[in-house]
């Protein structure tokens, strides 16, 4: 074989096995969290061991204490809702509505034991709309107690 | 909330300008010290050769 | 025919390199001694905690491996460079690729042996529990060996021969082993686990693919590398 | 072992240096803009504000490794030690940007997603492609030899660029803590407009800083030729 078509099929390849893992090799099967449905479909597997849960925080689900920095509130991916606890003040930009991803356990009282709590944003980027002041919600959050 | 937030903006484009300024230092140094040694190797005057 | 006249030559290179392994057996049984070495200190990093232990079974034998693995390719070009025959070899007729395919057969079958001992010492220590699908995790580990190898004997090439052989070959493969060791520590893991989140597929798609990927653009490049 | 001499041609006095200028003072306007004219975010406030720095420097680094594999291939394939210069030139200006993207990474993460760094797969992968670069900048330290440098770091700089498509699909491989890229539908115009301008004039700070650290390499080339003809008692 010449060197020229040596290299040319070596690259027909190589551009052949890329397409491949682009289209159809790897469906997000790989995962950093799981979705709430993901976790309970684990059952009794789920329990107990460390694991990353990520959804949207259900709007009015917040209970934010003040005093003993404990938080709840309920993940959801539109399927399951799984209540989370955590502790400590949350990252500036959670709020109701927002992409979240917890680290912890899964307890058998049902409850998600978070020890780290990071926020997950949406790839979408905009000003506000009028007559809203960003952080606005965040600041009522943290002052209001529950929202 | 507010004052933090500005600081990691600030932060980022300090940081984004120290990187690019830095290496633009870096890379007129470099250029330099080989402009002298060709300049020295090939025994021309310092300065004679190709302006930087 | 000249095709089969390489195939002849590639039996020829690995037969040599075996052979030189065989008659010293010091080589191998130290780069045993050493995988298993590493995995007691991992063991005594973990803890005593039997759960943490088998959960951390899958990184620590993959690293176990990479690091008993890297003297194996630094040492499968000494020899040729010690007696100077590496020159010898390169006035071989015939193409590169054939030294390549040589050395990655007498390369695999090297590793291979001291990843079985390893990773049968290795279950005993982290008191693994066998899965029931023990035929994907003997995949797993063949196609995770197969990168190994392949990107190892690759840059052996170059480190081996350059100044810094100790610290070059790491820093130029460790980097590049990352998709190769990640998808097949993270498939061995999924399925040591009894893989609950059906991830296992996609790693070994992954690990797959970046073994077709590496050996074929490695096979390509050798000619350059081993050339000066 | 036969190398040539680089020929590298006089440039003109001052005008890669103005084009350095020029390319620095469009950025600073460029961010300029970007920082004035954007609103803040709906929900990221003022932070949204390091987008137009973490992003160009993310794409930068990107171009400077597709200029590395492109010019490795033609060093193997032609054999002109420019070629060659020019790659490792690329490499070393893309692990400055690649180290500059790591960095402002983690500087938006603390505030947006509320850590400092996470193993996900895009934050990972971009981290190892980093490692995958000093590896290659290391092996041309070690290694003398004009030709073996070439040759070796340019299978290593392609090698290297096998991994950017990792890097590239993570977000859509895996699911991770790190969003997805953000199209024209989910991004406002006037932020999309400032992302672009500042990738643009990163472009030209780019091209400027391989353009030098090239300069620089075949200079002192140059200067070793001269040298050992000197030493050989040759025309010189």
């Amino acid at each position: 074989m010449s060197k020229r078509n040596w290299a040319i099929l070596v690259a027909v390849i190589l551009v052949a096995t890329f397409g491949w893992l682009l289209y159809g090799g790897l469906n997000k099967n790989v995962v950093f969290f799981l979705t709430p449905k993901e976790l309970v479909a684990k059952g009794a597997n789920g329990y107990d061991v460390p694991v990353r849960l990520g959804g949207m925080v259900v709007p009015g689900s917040v209970q934010w204490n003040e005093k003993t920095l404990d938080l709840r509130f309920r993940v959801t991916d539109d399927s399951d809702t799984v209540a989370v606890h955590s502790t400590g003040a949350p990252p500036q930009m959670f709020q109701p509505g927002m992409g979240v991803v917890v680290e912890g356990k899964y307890e058998r009282a049902g409850v998600f034991q978070a020890t780290n709590l990071m926020v997950k944003h949406s790839n979408e980027y905009h000003p506000p709309r009028p007559g809203e002041k960003p952080e606005e919600m965040y600041k009522t959050l943290m002052k209001g107690g529950a929202s | 909330m507010e004052a933090s937030n500005w600081m990691y903006v600030i932060s980022a484009y300090v940081i984004t300008w120290v990187i690019l300024l830095g290496y633009l230092a870096y890379t007129h140094t470099a250029l330099r010290r080989s402009r002298a040694e060709y300049d020295r190797v090939t025994g021309r005057a310092p300065g004679e050769g190709d302006a930087v | 025919m000249a095709f089969h006249d390489d195939l002849r030559r590639v039996r020829a290179i690995a037969w040599k390199d075996l052979t030189t392994e065989r008659r010293s057996k010091a080589g191998f049984n130290s780069v045993v001694a050493l995988g298993v070495t590493i995995l007691v200190l991992f063991g005594f990093a973990l803890g005593p905690d039997a759960q943490a232990l088998r959960d951390a079974a899958a990184g620590a034998l993959w690293l176990a491996v990479l690091f008993a693995g890297v003297l194996a390719f630094n040492r499968s070009y000494q020899v040729e460079l010690e007696s100077g025959a590496l020159d010898q070899l390169l006035q071989y007729p015939g193409p590169r690729w054939v030294i390549y395919v040589g050395k990655l057969i007498a390369n695999s079958l090297f590793v291979g042996l001291m990843l079985v001992i390893v990773v049968a010492v290795g279950i005993a220590l982290f008191q693994v529990r066998i899965p029931s699908a023990w035929p994907a995790l003997i995949a797993v580990f063949a196609l995770g060996a197969v990168g190994l190898v392949v990107l190892g004997t690759f840059y052996a090439a170059m480190a081996s021969r350059s100044r810094a052989r100790e610290v070059l070959l790491p820093l130029l493969l460790f980097p590049m082993l990352v998709p190769v060791l990640l998808a097949a520590i993270s498939a061995s893991k999924a399925l040591l686990g009894g893989d609950l989140m059906h991830e296992a597929g996609a790693w070994v798609k992954l690990l797959a693919a970046y073994d077709l990927i590496f050996m074929v653009a490695t096979l390509w490049a050798f000619e350059y590398v081993i050339e000066v | 072992m036969t190398t040539v001499a680089p020929t590298l041609e006089a440039p003109r006095a001052g005008r890669w240096t103005a084009f350095g200028v020029v390319s620095i003072a469009l950025l600073v306007a460029t961010q300029a803009f970007a920082f004035v004219s954007s609103p803040p975010d709906e929900n990221m406030g003022q932070l949204e504000k390091i987008l137009y720095v973490h992003v160009p420097a993310a794409w930068v680094m990107f171009v400077c490794f597709a200029i590395v594999l492109v010019y490795s291939l033609l060093f193997l394939w032609k054999g002109r030690e420019e070629d060659d210069l020019v790659a490792a030139a690329a490499a070393e200006a893309g692990a400055v940007f690649n180290g500059l993207t790591l960095i402002l990474g983690m500087i938006w993460g603390k505030p947006a997603w509320g850590v400092w760094w996470v193993w996900d797969a895009r934050l990972t992968s971009t981290l190892v492609l980093f490692l995958v670069f000093v590896g290659y900048l290391a092996l041309r330290a070690f290694v003398e030899d004009p030709q073996r440098r070439g040759q070796w770091s340019a299978a290593v700089g392609i090698l290297g660029a096998l991994n950017v498509p990792i890097v590239w699909m993570s977000v859509t491989w895996w699911r991770t803590l790190h969003q997805m890229p953000s199209s024209m539908q989910s991004m406002a115009k006037i932020y999309w407009l400032g992302m672009f301008a500042n990738f643009g004039a990163m472009l030209l700070v780019m091209a400027y800083f391989i353009r030098r650290r090239y300069e620089a390499a075949a200079v002192a080339r140059a200067a070793e030729h001269a040298a050992q003809a000197a030493a050989l008692g040759g025309l010189d």
